[in-house]
């Protein structure tokens, strides 16, 4: 009840800040938290990052197996995206199955990759109709302070640009080598606050919003995915305007997953 | 959006700019609405759009279930989409699959952001979708029976939800994608509009468009809404006019 | 509790009027509500067929796949029967893992479709041991008004009669050819209403019912299955009385499963 | 129920009407009842039926789980028949099936048709079938198990609750059928009796039979259940004649 | 509430006994409850033993089914070991997905037996790499009076030690042939009451517990696997204190599991 | 613990007594442990040991889920392990599996014996611990993770719960096992203890020793936890000079 009230003063505070431009941490609406990228923080993974964003901390870990194709497409291999909302990264969470919104992180993080055509799926395939690879991603989400779905994509694409294929170990090849990312899609996330749609929202600035609007784009130009989540709603000026800040950020935001570090 | 390895193109755009079907590129399908198609169900609908058939059910506002979802300052809104074993060419395994999951969500919020769930404060409004037959647009197709069905059952909303999906197909920008467009085309853009307002409170999108594609996507799928909206405000009509539960999917 | 007061009193009714053998709405104790049978509503199923039964709405659909014998029946293809009670169709029903009720249905059209042996099982042999197809029924309960059994058996016997095996597409014949039928099972449903013995109850019987019977029959004379149901009671006299009646019924049924059309 | 493509069929009846273990078509297999063989229930049964052996435990009346289960004006009767994974020749997943969903189902609506559950409003009472080694009539030796686990924890009822099944087997009616005869006949009809009213609460049957036959089945069931009636309360009388827990399945 | 009142004064009563060496049912801290064991119980199973510890019962069934081996034991059989505590058994215990509880007593009496090397799993191999038989273990708690561990691996071990392979009946030998037991652990459990530890707790004793060690022997000297469950702790001297204990009564219960009767 | 038909042994210990990575039979793997590592847990911890990584978080006491776990006179705890998908060589499913639920168990009843429960009635205090990377020992490291979080999160206890595990490798014993012992070597003894009293709150062993082998195991397991204890302890009140959360798992 007392944790109900205490919300609602929260809510009325950011949407009060946001009519002035200004947000609680001190960020403009444009701004984005302080990101930290760290590939290879997990050995036991044939590719890993640890991002922050602000408090919000993702780990994402690649695996990778040998398997069969899919028939409809024998010369590809196959990827796997999962994203878990584990309860250690959030009070909200509940032990149990995956909930809708770990789903929906899950999906639009697996919609960026397939559309940008991240990873060439032909060089996956071993031998074809037979033997191909299929590429897990998995996304732990360590501390969830708000942002989950532009920390987790990329995460997962920092892990594949850096991970390598355990050909060796599976005796499919002398050597492991390389995985090899062909495009490097960024998701940036904007929420409505009022009349102000900021970026990179907070835990709290995510309660508070009407609506979330997730666009990822690629280094080619490109729009491959789009996620409006939330209650709430955008005009269509809105939308374009939110793109247009999308491809500003979604390069800068680039130059983490292809380097690594801050 | 074009598999990896998938098998030979069809020809999606005539050189005159004719699609598969023979539409042009702002053509809709034909679509037919039915309210109160149940006869059990609080209100409902049922939807033929292309070789699409959508039915659409809703009850409430009643007991929230699970008791640990109620709200004390407003309705819950629950959206269960589902899709028959035998709605899509590959017999589906019948119980909801994460993309079922991750759309049921979105309905749920586009509606959320209509009615006026703080007139029913501990209670859950409670909205079935149920794909029977598909061929690319369910989404759109569920949202557009559902809006229907929430009128039906006399739920308050600010506006009716029309929706439909826009994509890029053979290059060009095409409304109300049937399933070979969508299969074989470069992008697909579903929306649902408050009319009202003119705002978005559904979109998603997949595959890849430039940013000026994407604004003539939003035009388009605009106007195609509105024209849809004209379609269910004319169904209730009828229904109303009717007056008992009319009942008849077919 | 209102509406357990409603539901008492709605009993006590229907109990009343079955003593002076009428119903509520206006039928005769051995009347069947109007049918209604559209085979091939659903075209992305190989079969189909959307029965009416007054108010009561069941969707069936049947889909044939490549799968492979089992091995106690190496020449013999593979039946699935699966009825699901959607919440859409009913206020009392709830999202999650089928209930009793729903698998009740199931069970007991599978029971009648394989005892009957409405489909000659060696013709969905393809190799013997290797392949065969398996042959899925899907029931869809759309509008639940009221004694499932009989249309869902109803629904799926004229989607099998209607139904084409799609060889050509999975590449297993040059051509598609008809499923066929050799035998067409029909389930009749009584509830006891007192000392009244109704067929075809509604939803409002059944709850007010003290005991369920449901008896197959076949086009050859045969009984192929019964189920006794809900709480209450049946003697002999009254089991061998409903199977008469059940054959008669089961008549006039068959034809809409064979013909289709109302 | 003679399975399509299935091997060859033993000799199930003998010219001078002997069948496969020699009993006449009207003969009951050797069937011993112990009440009492748990220590934990608050009533209990273990039954050896030919090659059949059954556990029941009945607890309650007691608190309803889950809760929203709970019914203001009556207990609410719970069955779970379970079969232990090596109880059949084919190792079983331990879980309820389909199967066994549906037969708890049925032997609960069974008990409900005779138990006085009104007496108890507001609670649960848990019927608890485990069948340790089946051999064909497992549901009908459950009922029998659990009846008298019934009658053990002092619930009152009508009556108790006989039960067998009747079948067709080489073309003739016959009582209580074995495995084999299962397997390889035509029919298999299972039936509990209220031995007070001559009413049945409990019958299915799968297979084919005639009218006629139906007729007769229903006779020689009615018949063989009076015969269980008698072992039934004989094994209570056992049980309240030596007083405290027993303790013993072996 | 009063059923909690019931159990704390139940349970000081123990614990006032406890100190001056005594039991509710008249047994020395270092004695174990009568035991039946009956092997062969049930005809429809492998190998299987109905176990009586005082008003304790326990039924473990062996199922041997042909399979693969595992990729990194190609010549080695396959075991699993699972433990039921049916509704049926005791009060506590709701119908369900398995309990915790359940599921340490599947983990502590399958570890007892492949550290033990009871079944030699060569010889449970067929064709290297390609078919090895599985060997299933299934205990079922029918009655659950305390000490479900030790009842569980002595029925475990019994049945197994008097099982058969079936071979015959899957075609893979002429005859079927005892499936033979190299080793015979046996689990041996204590609780602490207060500064006294007494040997196979009823479960009334294991409500007032301050901790539970299970200790298992084989019949070479070896300890081959211990687990502390329950709330309390155990001094190193108390842990071999009860591991001299657990040797001398683990060479009296191995005899039930060899020679089977009481 | 040397699984049937395994590859050749590795080479565990020296003739002049080193292990595999050159540590003395009593010599513990080095060990990093970060009090306050999340920012919106009660309380956290990060813990390398080795080559594990695992990382706890506390939250509570707060409200019970699901509330039939409630008790009247304290605090339950529940505890939750689990692992990453990639933190072992050969993927795991996402979920919990049964050893997972069996290490939750042992974990929170270890917990239950320290913690004060009885201060906070009705509520929970819930531990999550997330293996991310995996070596051996992770319950240990898990342990000793949630150790601190618990202290971390203001919860009183008893004590601090150090944990170690003791092995069997090449014949000798060996304190804190790595992965090629533990995959090799001969049994391995995890415990945790409580300092102050000197008892064991957890305790398992899997392998084969002797009576006297368990003896030194004991004494070698609970000297390596008085080290770890130093360790903890000294994290802790790094994290308290410091003052708010650091935060910082890398």
């Amino acid at each position: 009840m007392s944790g109900e009230v205490t919300a609602e003063i929260l809510t009325t505070h950011i949407l009060d800040l946001a009519a002035e431009g200004k947000r609680l941490d001190g960020r403009t609406p444009d701004e984005y938290r302080r990101i930290t990228v760290e590939p290879g923080f997990v050995v036991s993974a044939d590719g890993s990052a640890l991002v922050r964003l602000g408090d919000t901390a993702v780990l994402a870990g690649i695996k990778l197996e040998p398997g069969k194709p899919f028939p409809d497409t024998p010369n590809a291999g196959v990827l796997s995206t999962n994203a878990e909302l584990i309860p250690l990264s959030n009070p909200t969470f509940e032990p149990g199955p995956p909930q809708p919104g770990a789903i929906e992180v899950s999906r639009v993080v697996d919609r960026a990759i397939r559309a940008a055509e991240t990873i060439d799926l032909t060089r996956l395939c071993v031998t074809p109709s037979e033997k191909c690879w299929t590429c897990f991603t998995d996304v732990h989400v360590l501390d969830h302070s708000g942002n989950l779905i532009d920390a987790s994509l990329l995460a997962a694409v920092t892990a594949l640009a850096h991970a390598t294929v355990p050909a060796k170990r599976f005796g499919i090849a002398e050597a492991d080598y390389p995985l090899e990312v062909q495009h490097f899609p960024i998701e940036c996330t904007f929420v409505r606050l009022g009349d102000t749609i900021v970026v990179d929202p907070t835990f709290d600035e995510e309660q508070a919003a009407q609506g979330r609007l997730t666009v990822a784009t690629d280094e080619t130009g490109r729009i491959v995915a789009m996620q409006k989540g939330l209650v709430g709603a955008f005009s269509p000026d809105d939308v374009k305007e939110i793109v247009g800040r999308a491809f500003v950020h979604g390069e800068r935001l680039r130059a983490f997953a292809r380097g690594g570090s801050a | 959006m074009g598999s990896v390895g998938a098998k030979e193109v069809p020809v999606l755009l005539t050189p005159d700019g004719r699609r598969i079907d023979g539409r042009t590129l702002d053509e809709l399908r034909p679509i037919r609405i039915e309210a109160g198609a149940l006869h059990q169900a609080d209100g409902s609908a049922f939807v033929e759009w292309g070789a699409n058939k959508v039915m659409a059910a809703v009850y409430g506002p009643r007991e929230v279930h699970p008791r640990h979802l109620q709200q004390n300052n407003k309705a819950v809104i629950q959206c269960r989409y589902n899709m028959a074993a035998f709605s899509v060419d590959e017999r589906k395994r019948p119980g909801l699959d994460r993309r079922s999951q991750e759309i049921s969500k979105v309905i749920a919020e586009a509606f959320e952001s209509v009615v006026f769930a703080e007139e029913y404060p501990r209670t859950s409004i409670d909205i079935y979708i149920e794909v029977l037959q598909a061929n690319a647009g369910t989404r759109c197709a569920g949202l557009v029976a559902a809006s229907v069905a929430l009128a039906d059952a006399g739920i308050p909303m600010v506006d009716l939800l029309p929706a439909v999906a826009v994509g890029k197909v053979g290059g060009a920008i095409a409304l109300d994608l049937r399933k070979e467009e969508d299969n074989y085309g470069e992008a697909d853009l579903p929306m649902a509009l408050v009319p009202q307002s003119g705002r978005l409170v559904l979109l998603q999108m997949e595959g890849h468009m430039t940013e000026e594609e994407l604004a003539r996507s939003l035009d388009l799928g605009v106007q195609g809404c509105r024209t849809i909206y004209e379609k269910m405000k004319a169904a209730l009509r009828e229904r109303y006019a009717v007056g008992p539960p009319a009942g008849g999917a077919a």
